[in-house]
């Protein structure tokens, strides 16, 4: 009796598994590649807008070199990760970089920085925070232009003395009610300078390295 | 000084004392006509003993104590019974209850009676059935013979008798001026009272600081007596028996328990007179003293009230004014009820007539919502949380008010006296202990209807296996018969079953007609409600109220209405049968 | 092995789902079997509740099959002789909201009753002793039967059967044992009727 | 002769809720009066505000529930939740702060529960936590206390108070500036005794913050004035004011750099004081026995430190009070007292007393 | 040991799954009203997620991502939870009848919780290791009890309240709710 | 139970047993997604899909399944259902996609489908039992978007904001912005708005049916009294 049921129950269950199993996996291969397609895409917009499709002609995404374990701590990053490289024909015309920065008014604030070869910001955007709505989220381009502020900057402009909020004799706007967000965000774009300025010509080194594999891995 | 103990909350209300002991104690002419209700204790009402028109001696029983938890009646005064009926008594509801009364013969005529001056010699089993008879109940409260309070047969010896002459309700004075005229007789009641429990070791008298004059007059009697009286600071409800046993010994009743089971009896000042008088004077319990007090009231003080008295005989002789009373309360200001009607008579229980003025006590205000403040809970005695009481009682949820320990509510009033918003929470808490009573009530009663209900189908299932068991029986007999005819003739089943077939024809024949006699009879049972009811509208119709009339007529008409079903049912049921008749014709 | 799986999803997919489904259905089937509940204890507990009235009115012969029948998934509110009453207690018990008491199976009456017979008319022919669920009714055949009024749970099943309308269902008497204090009225509705304070002296005097 | 039939008790005591609510009122006249001068006009405003807008929404929802309006309205306690709301808002908040902060305070967290006694949730502090979460700008903008302005800047009078808040003009420089826990919060990485130089909110007080020390002394004589006449017991605001104590007194840690600060500093500063007499005693909300609101006061002092030092408010009355309103009905049913003649507590679950 | 405590901090208060996450609303307004059926919810809700959590670890490692079907989570996971509370049931109804029949009426509830489904998914999705899983897991739970066991003690509350008609029932637990979860926007940003 | 008309049908999805308003059930999405119209469109439509095919094949099977398993076959049902939506709206609208989160997964449990499956679909014709997913669905979905637009609008004062998500590239001027730019009242889109919102709607709903009840007891007469009984004790001979 016991053996019965469970025969014919399994046997039910099983089947139902085997019908579903066959149209999940052929929905999952019909859309496999679609959604590989989108999540790359979702990846790029950030790095895009940073680095514009007329400035480079390479793919971001693919164009990767780690960090460095030393440089980790000046960034804010606990495991490290990835800069991309955009190249024009080939040559490197700017880095991407990821930066944490711990001091926001409520716990980290993730940000890439654009850093033009020249030592010039390309763009930053505040990718992951935690700040009040309505204060502290003004760092988000979704909310508040000044993000836009830093383009074009270095670190000889201003002098590093002016990398701070207003408040605090910088020459960066702080928000109205909030100070901590902008100055922890302004710090830590200028320590990425700091960090790039260090380390730029490492990179270029290795972006040559790298240009060959991926022409060998484009060519395939 | 002996020590006392604190109990948690209470209140000060403004004692108002002072008006009523201007004078002593007086008496009330005796007024034409008494009533004396047959229910003025807890436990079963007394059994009336007399008839309408029967005279009457002063102190005669009229009224037999009925069970163990019941006390006798007497008449207060000499006269004539003069009505047994439903009157109007002196309860929170309004209601009427089975009442004597008794038209005065002004003589005022004592049946013979006596006492028995050296009680010390008689054994308590004696002295408690004299008490009994006396119709003696609690006078400082719930009213509950006294005489089963002092019985023996508690668990454990009585080591603690406490005398209750606290008084703590504002306004009331009556102990208060009993003890200033009456300490020897009342000393010599716990006298008695000692001796009936055995000579317990404590004796106590507890009484608030606000009495100095009863204090002064009991302390030259109860010198070296083994009686202490212990004085302790005014605040009310001391005198709730519960509070008073701490305040005196420290010990608290455990929940749901009595005094007796943890070694105390408590009796009021009042009662403990009423047992002198009792025991050493043989007079049956027919007077007490009441407080007549308020301010629509020009004469404030203290009678010595006959039971029956109808409070009215009271206000009439205490220039009262009654446009100027705003309630008329039976008790104190704390604790009494409001009266519907002045002509209900003064009883055991009743110390106090209170007829307040509007400035002194005006009419309540709505209640505003309870905001939580916990003043209640600061007040009261019994450290409840009055709040949640409320508002589990506006739930209804009972579960939670008796896990609230609901029962262990003095109704005190100490909370609705404190609360800013006017809540009449001891009403609350009545309705819902009421109605969780009345569920347990229901509940006890539905669990018997099952019973009931699972033993009838028992029954009519046995009954059905019974039947069952005797048609078998039947058929194998039968069975056994026609095989031996069977045996003897050889055929005939097919015969056998035409006939048994015909029997049940003429079986089912007769039914239709059992029917219709039924019908017929309905219809004469219902022809004569008609005509009753004809006839008792045209009786009523020459000396009846509108509102009865109406009753009657709708009576007749109901009546019609069942003769005309009664007929129409019988009319279908024959032309049913004429249908059925001619199917079976074709 | 688990790589070349991998290589080929469905039939990755076949296998775990598969794998999946027959493990879990051996297992229900096997619990089906095993643990097959008995007995309901929730049945004993909602005739608890019931009122006991055994009057049929719920559409069931009696409170148990009711509460059977709730306990499977019936609705609460069948039930005129206990009201509101009994179906928040039910619901509290089940963990539902409390609907209202459904109107097709009759209303809930304010006044308890018991059944009376009029002695002088009966009969004496003991239907209604055969019609009463609690055996309130005394008599025997030919003699005038009297209903025992503290047994009579008034579900007026008697009164029908009676073949000269005999039986009455009267009010049960409230009397100074029943009675107890109302709730207070609510203050909004104080308001409304005419309970105006009758002086604004202030009670600080 | 026919009389009423009332129940007992008959008498009553002189006490009423409204005169309740209206000594409340006049406890928050020393803390009012402190704000006041420390911080100009804008609080007189904000509660002149409040308690126009609370009263005609109270009206107002009592009229569309068909209640007598006057005689709910007499109770006063619109009032008392509008003023606290006034209070506890930032001096020369725009106007419709005040007015988004009053509707939410009565229609939501009052009215929808049936108006006075029913609400669990304070609804004075409902008010103020949507505000704070809804428009961190307004209501983290404070004014600078009267010892503190620079030079030559004195706080806006009544006429240009009121351009502030109504016409949208913004207040001169200097005018506006951090709270005392605000900036502390804020100077992480300095060690405690470097911020009370450094900081003028600390290095010119008396004892807590400039300014701040003043407001809550000023409630607590307040506060002191209702304990008096018994209008609280003392269990919730000594239990609220001794775990706020306690707790920083255990992260003490000696004034280094991760030190959230002193006892006196947590004890008077931000809403303490206010909240401990005027906030977390409001009867309807909080738990209702005295051990409940010993349970009660010293939740809300815990999780106000907690808030403080670790989390993103620089102040968190509002928050611990609304926290502790959600537990106490919870704390009420675990903390009964122990009734007369019953050897244990009981809880309120069960079913039948233990043996 | 930090690390637990800020996991168990984050997902009680900060991330509270019912109030600030939105998991697990169906049967925290429907079942709450009573104080006795809350906590008797709660245990059996937070036994069951614990025990997900961690077969669900274990089904997402050496099933699912061995043989790349990522995709296939929700269905593997809603088996597994049916599994653990047929299982759970059985387990407490052989074992002791008493806890039985404290909680036997919850359990088949708590499949159509989603909290447990979706702990289930937040944590394959965030990369945990199995003791961060199971702990997720528990302090999904109680953090689902707390509230639980205050709103229900709540609402028994509000049963005597005078709200008005339109608002009585599910409308002001909803509106209760929302205050609560207000009230737990205070705890944002601790750790 | 089969004897339910289409109307009936209709009217109990989209009101009289509106899954989200009456029966409570799907809250979780119902208050974690509706943010934004966006938002809430994109789930109610994935939602409303699902519910029409698990109703319709559950109510195909019905017949075939044993109790003991029908559970666990109607949830693998949902489920597979819900990962083709799943993989589909990844492939097609990634950032919906990424937006919903966690809240397209759940639509297993969203107990609206699961509650429909066990009480309608197991017991009704395919075509009714389709009918009953599509109302339910359009019920729910109707909630979600009036949530989603209350909210929106109150909270950061535009409707129909980043309406690209889910219609292409020209959908993104579809946004009206009444209270100008600086309008924000952020209560609203926080979780706190979510709960306080949905009390409103279902507050309005009793409102609405109390007038309706009051307006049709004033038409009605009298319920029967006792009309369904039965005698407790058998037959009286
Ligand atoms: C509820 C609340 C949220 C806050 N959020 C932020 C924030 O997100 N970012 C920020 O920099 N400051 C935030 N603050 C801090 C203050 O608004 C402000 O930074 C501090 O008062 C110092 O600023 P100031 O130097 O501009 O006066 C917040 C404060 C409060 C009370
Ligand atoms: C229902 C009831 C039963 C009582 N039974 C006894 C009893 O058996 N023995 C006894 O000594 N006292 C008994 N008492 C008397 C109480 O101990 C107490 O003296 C009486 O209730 C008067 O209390 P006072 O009004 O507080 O209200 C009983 C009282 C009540 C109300
Ligand atoms: C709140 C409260 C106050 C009471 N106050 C008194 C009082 O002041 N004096 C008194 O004799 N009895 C008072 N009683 C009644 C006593 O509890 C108790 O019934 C009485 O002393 C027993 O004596 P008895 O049986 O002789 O009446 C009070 C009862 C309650 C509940
Ligand atoms: C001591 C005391 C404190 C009070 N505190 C508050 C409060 O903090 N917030 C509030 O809205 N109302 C307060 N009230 C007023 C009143 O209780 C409040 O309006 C109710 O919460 C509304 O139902 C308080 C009242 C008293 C007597
Ligand atoms: S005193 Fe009155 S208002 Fe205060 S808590 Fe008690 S019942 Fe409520
Ligand atoms: S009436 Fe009851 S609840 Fe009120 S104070 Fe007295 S004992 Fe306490
Ligand atoms: S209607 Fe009620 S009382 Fe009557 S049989 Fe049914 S359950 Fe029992
Ligand atoms: S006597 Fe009549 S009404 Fe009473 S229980 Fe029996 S059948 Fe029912
Ligand atoms: S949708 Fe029902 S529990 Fe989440």
């Amino acid at each position: 009796m016991i053996l019965q049921s469970i025969r014919f129950n399994a046997i039910v269950l099983a089947v139902f598994a085997l019908i579903t199993a066959i149209i999940l996996a052929s929905t999952d291969s019909l859309t496999r590649d679609k959604i590989a397609e989108s999540e790359r895409k979702a990846a790029q917009r950030k790095l895009l807008e940073i680095i514009p499709i007329e400035r480079h002609d390479n793919d971001l995404l693919m164009d990767v070199q780690p960090i460095p374990k030393r440089f980790w701590a000046q960034l804010g990053l606990k495991s490290g990760g990835d800069i991309h490289i955009a190249r024009r024909d080939g040559l490197p015309i700017a880095a991407i970089i990821p930066a944490i920065t711990p001091d926001g008014y409520s716990g980290s604030i993730a940000m890439i920085v654009g850093i033009n070869f020249d030592g010039t910001i390309a763009g930053v955007r505040v990718t992951e925070h935690r700040e009040t709505p309505g204060l502290g989220d003004k760092v988000d381009l979704k909310k508040s232009d000044w993000i836009l502020d830093f383009d074009d900057k270095s670190l000889v402009n201003p002098e590093r003395d002016g990398w701070d909020v207003k408040k605090n004799g910088g020459t960066y706007d702080q928000f109205t009610g909030a100070t901590i967000t902008p100055r922890a965000v302004i710090h830590q774009i200028a320590e990425t300078l700091e960090y790039f300025s260090q380390d730029s010509e490492r990179l270029l080194a290795q972006a040559a390295e790298n240009l060959d594999k991926i022409i060998e891995s484009s060519d395939e | 000084m002996t020590k006392t103990w604190v109990t948690p909350g209470g209140v000060h209300p403004p004692e108002n004392k002072h008006q009523s002991l201007t004078l002593p104690i007086g008496a009330l002419p005796i007024p034409e006509k008494l009533l004396v209700p047959l229910s003025q204790h807890i436990g079963a009402p007394a059994n009336t003993c007399v008839k309408v028109g029967q005279k009457v001696l002063k102190g005669q029983k009229i009224a037999d104590a009925t069970g163990s938890v019941s006390v006798p009646m007497h008449a207060p005064t000499s006269g004539t019974i003069s009505a047994i009926e439903d009157r109007p008594i002196a309860h929170s509801s309004g209601m009427s209850a089975p009442c004597i009364e008794i038209t005065s013969d002004g003589k005022d005529n004592w049946i013979d009676h006596e006492g028995i001056a050296d009680f010390e010699h008689s054994s308590p089993q004696i002295l408690t059935k004299i008490i009994a008879d006396a119709g003696i109940a609690g006078m400082g409260g719930a009213g509950f013979p006294s005489a089963i309070k002092l019985s023996p047969g508690h668990q454990r010896p009585i080591d603690t008798l406490i005398i209750n002459a606290t008084e703590c309700e504002p306004y009331i004075t009556a102990d208060d001026s009993a003890i200033r005229e009456r300490a020897a007789e009342i000393i010599e009641g716990i006298g008695i009272l000692s001796h009936i429990l055995g000579n317990p070791s404590n004796i106590l008298i507890g009484i608030e600081d606000n009495k100095p004059e009863a204090i002064a007059a009991l302390q030259p009697h109860v010198a070296d007596s083994g009686i202490s009286v212990v004085s302790f600071p005014t605040k009310y409800p001391s005198g709730g028996e519960k509070q008073l046993i701490f305040i005196l010994t420290g010990k608290e009743l455990p929940s749901g328990t009595l005094p007796a089971e943890a070694g105390m009896v408590c009796i009021n000042i009042g009662t403990t007179y009423a047992i002198k008088r009792a025991v050493v004077n043989g007079e049956p319990l027919i007077s007490r003293v009441t407080t007549m007090t308020g301010n629509a009231c020009g004469i404030n003080r203290n009678y010595e009230t006959l039971i029956g008295t109808p409070v009215s005989h009271m206000l009439a002789h205490s220039e009262f004014n009654e446009a100027a009373c705003s309630r008329l309360v039976m008790g104190g200001p704390m604790m009494g009820f409001s009266l519907t009607s002045a002509d209900v008579p003064v009883v055991k229980t009743t110390n106090c007539i209170l007829a307040p003025s509007y400035s002194e006590i005006p009419d309540d205000e709505p209640a505003q919502p309870c905001i939580r403040c916990g003043m209640c809970a600061e007040a009261c005695p019994a450290s409840l949380l009055p709040q949640q009481l409320f508002w589990y009682s506006q739930a209804e949820d009972h579960d939670r008010l008796e896990a609230h320990n609901l029962f262990d509510c003095i109704e005190c009033g100490a909370c609705s006296y404190v609360c800013p918003s006017n809540i009449p929470l001891v009403q609350h808490y009545r309705h819902s202990k009421g109605e969780i009573l009345k569920a347990r009530e229901e509940k006890v009663k539905s669990d018997h209807a099952r019973e009931r209900f699972e033993f009838h189908q028992q029954r009519m299932e046995q009954a059905e296996k019974d039947k069952e068991a005797k048609r078998a029986a039947r058929r194998e007999a039968a069975e056994k018969a026609k095989a031996s005819t069977a045996a003897a003739t050889g055929a005939g089943s097919a015969a056998d079953i035409i006939t048994a077939a015909q029997a049940r024809a003429a079986a089912k024949k007769v039914s239709p007609e059992q029917q219709q006699a039924k019908f017929e009879r309905s219809i004469a049972g219902a022809e004569m409600r008609v005509q009753m009811a004809t006839e008792k509208l045209a009786e009523a119709a020459a000396d009846q109220t509108d509102e009865q009339k109406n009753i009657l007529t709708a009576a007749l008409n109901g009546a019609k209405q069942k003769l005309e079903q009664a007929q129409t049912r019988l009319a279908d049921h024959i032309e049913q049968h004429k249908e059925l008749d001619s199917e079976q014709v074709k | 092995m688990i790589e070349s799986i991998a290589q080929q999803p469905i039939l990755a997919a076949l296998i775990a789902l598969v794998g999946l489904g027959i493990l879990f259905g051996a297992l229900l089937g096997y619990a089906a079997e095993k643990f097959k509940v008995e007995g309901d204890p929730i049945v004993e507990q909602i005739d608890e509740l019931l009122p006991q009235t055994q009057c049929g009115q719920c559409g069931f012969p009696g409170c148990k099959p009711y509460a059977e029948s709730i306990a499977s998934g019936d609705a609460i509110n069948k039930c005129p002789p206990g009201g509101q009453s009994t179906i928040n207690a039910i619901a509290s018990l089940l963990d539902v909201p409390a609907p209202e008491l459904d109107a097709e199976h009759g209303e809930e009456a304010d006044l308890k009753t018991v059944a009376y017979i009029r002695e002088d008319e009966c009969i004496g022919c003991t239907k209604c002793i055969q019609a009463c669920p609690v055996d309130a009714i005394l008599g025997a055949a030919k003699l005038m039967h009297t209903v025992i009024a503290d047994e009579c749970t008034g579900c007026d099943l008697c009164v029908e059967p009676c073949p000269v309308d005999c039986i009455d269902m009267l009010p049960l008497e409230e009397g100074l044992k029943q009675w107890h204090w109302p709730a207070p009225l609510k203050t909004a509705d104080l308001i409304a009727s005419d309970r105006a304070p009758h002086s604004e002296e202030g009670r600080a005097a | 002769m026919a009389f009423k039939q009332i129940t007992s008790p008959h008498a009553h005591a002189a006490q009423n809720t409204t005169k309740v609510m209206q000594l409340l009122l006049w406890a928050t006249v020393p803390g009012l009066a402190a704000l006041t001068i420390q911080f100009g006009w804008g609080s007189l405003i904000n509660i002149v505000l409040a308690v126009v807008t609370s009263v005609i929404c109270e009206a107002a929802i009592i009229k569309l529930r068909k209640r007598p309006v006057a005689f709910y309205l007499r109770d006063y306690s619109a009032a008392v939740t509008a003023v606290l709301l006034g209070l506890a808002l930032p001096p020369l908040a725009p106007w419709w702060v005040v007015v988004v902060g009053s509707m939410f305070s009565i229609v939501i967290a009052k009215q929808l529960y049936g108006g006075l006694g029913y609400n669990p949730f304070n609804p004075a502090m409902v008010g103020y936590v949507v505000l704070l979460i809804s428009f961190p700008i307004q209501m983290t903008t404070w004014i600078t206390p009267l010892a503190l302005l620079p030079e030559g800047v004195s706080h806006p009078g009544i006429v240009e108070s009121l351009g502030i808040v109504f016409a949208g003009y913004s207040p001169a420089d200097g005018v506006t500036g951090a709270t005392p826990l605000d900036s502390f919060k804020h100077s992480s990485g300095l060690v405690v005794d470097q911020i009370y130089q450094n900081d003028p909110l600390f290095s010119q007080a008396a004892f807590a913050g400039v300014g701040w020390e003043w407001v809550n002394l000023g409630f607590l004589a307040g506060g002191i004035v209702l304990l008096a006449t018994r209008i609280f017991t003392w269990h919730g605001p000594v239990a609220m004011l001794a775990a706020i104590a306690l707790m920083s007194i255990i992260f003490w840690d000696g004034g280094s750099s991760e030190s959230p600060g002193s006892p006196l500093m947590h004890l008077f500063s931000g809403a303490s004081m206010m909240g401990a007499f005027f906030i977390l005693t409001d009867p309807v909300s909080s738990a209702v026995s005295n051990r409940g609101r010993l349970v009660y006061g010293a939740l809300i002092g815990v999780l106000v430190y907690i808030i403080r030092a670790w989390g993103n408010y620089p102040d968190a009355v509002a928050f611990a009070v609304l926290l502790a309103n959600f537990a106490a009905p919870f704390i009420d049913n675990y903390t009964l007292p122990r009734t007369y003649g019953h050897t244990d507590r009981r809880r309120a679950t069960e079913k039948e007393e233990d043996a | 040991m930090q690390e637990f405590a800020i996991i168990l901090v984050s997902s009680i208060l900060i991330n509270n799954y019912v109030l600030v996450q939105f998991l697990g609303l169906c049967p925290f307004m429907g079942v709450s009203n009573k104080l006795e059926s809350a906590i008797g919810m709660s245990a059996a809700t937070t036994f069951v997620l614990t025990l997900t959590a961690m077969a669900s670890y274990i089904v997402d490692i050496f099933v699912l991502m061995p043989l790349g079907l990522i995709y296939l989570r929700t269905i593997a996971f809603i088996l597994v939870i049916a599994a653990v509370v047929q299982f759970t049931k059985m387990f407490i109804e052989k074992t002791s009848p008493l806890l039985y029949r404290v909680l036997g009426v919850f359990l088949p509830l708590i499949t159509t919780n989603c909290a447990v489904l979706g702990v289930a998914l937040q944590n394959a999705s965030k990369d945990l290791n199995f003791m961060q899983s199971s702990l997720y897991g528990f302090g999904a739970g109680a953090g689902f009890s707390l509230v639980l066991i205050f709103f229900s003690a709540m609402r028994e509350r509000l049963a005597a309240a005078d709200i008005p008609a339109p608002f009585e029932g599910a409308a002001i637990a909803m509106i209760t709710a929302g205050l609560m979860s207000l009230a737990f926007m205070g705890f944002s940003g601790l750790v | 139970m089969s004897d339910v008309t289409a109307s009936e049908v209709v009217k109990n999805g989209l009101w009289t047993n509106n899954p989200a308003l009456v029966q409570l059930l799907g809250l979780c999405p119902l208050l974690a997604v509706t943010g934004s119209v966006v938002n809430a469109l994109g789930l109610g439509i994935a939602t409303l899909a699902v519910l029409v095919g698990s109703n319709t094949i559950v109510s195909l099977i019905r017949n075939h399944v044993s109790d003991a398993v029908r559970l666990p076959a109607f949830v693998i049902i949902i489920a597979a259902f819900v990962t083709c939506a799943e993989l589909l709206m990844k492939a097609f609208t990634y950032d919906l996609y990424q937006i919903l989160g966690i809240f397209i997964p759940l639509i297993v449990t969203n107990c609206a489908i699961l509650g429909r499956a066990e009480a309608f679909a197991s017991k009704n014709k395919v075509g009714l039992a389709a009918l009953d997913g599509f109302m339910m669905g359009l019920g729910f979905l109707a909630v979600l978007v009036a949530l989603g637009a209350i909210r929106e609008l109150l909270g950061s004062g535009t409707l129909f904001a980043d309406m690209h998500l889910l219609f292409g590239a020209t959908a993104s001027s579809w946004v009206l912005q009444p209270f100008g730019e600086n309008y924000s009242f952020l209560i609203a889109v926080l979780p706190p708005g979510a709960f306080l919102v949905t009390g409103f709607l279902i507050a309005i709903k009793n409102a609405i049916d109390a007038a309706n009840k009051r307006r049709a007891d004033a038409q009605r007469d009298a319920p029967v009294k006792g009309a369904k009984r039965i005698r407790t004790t058998g037959h009286i001979s």
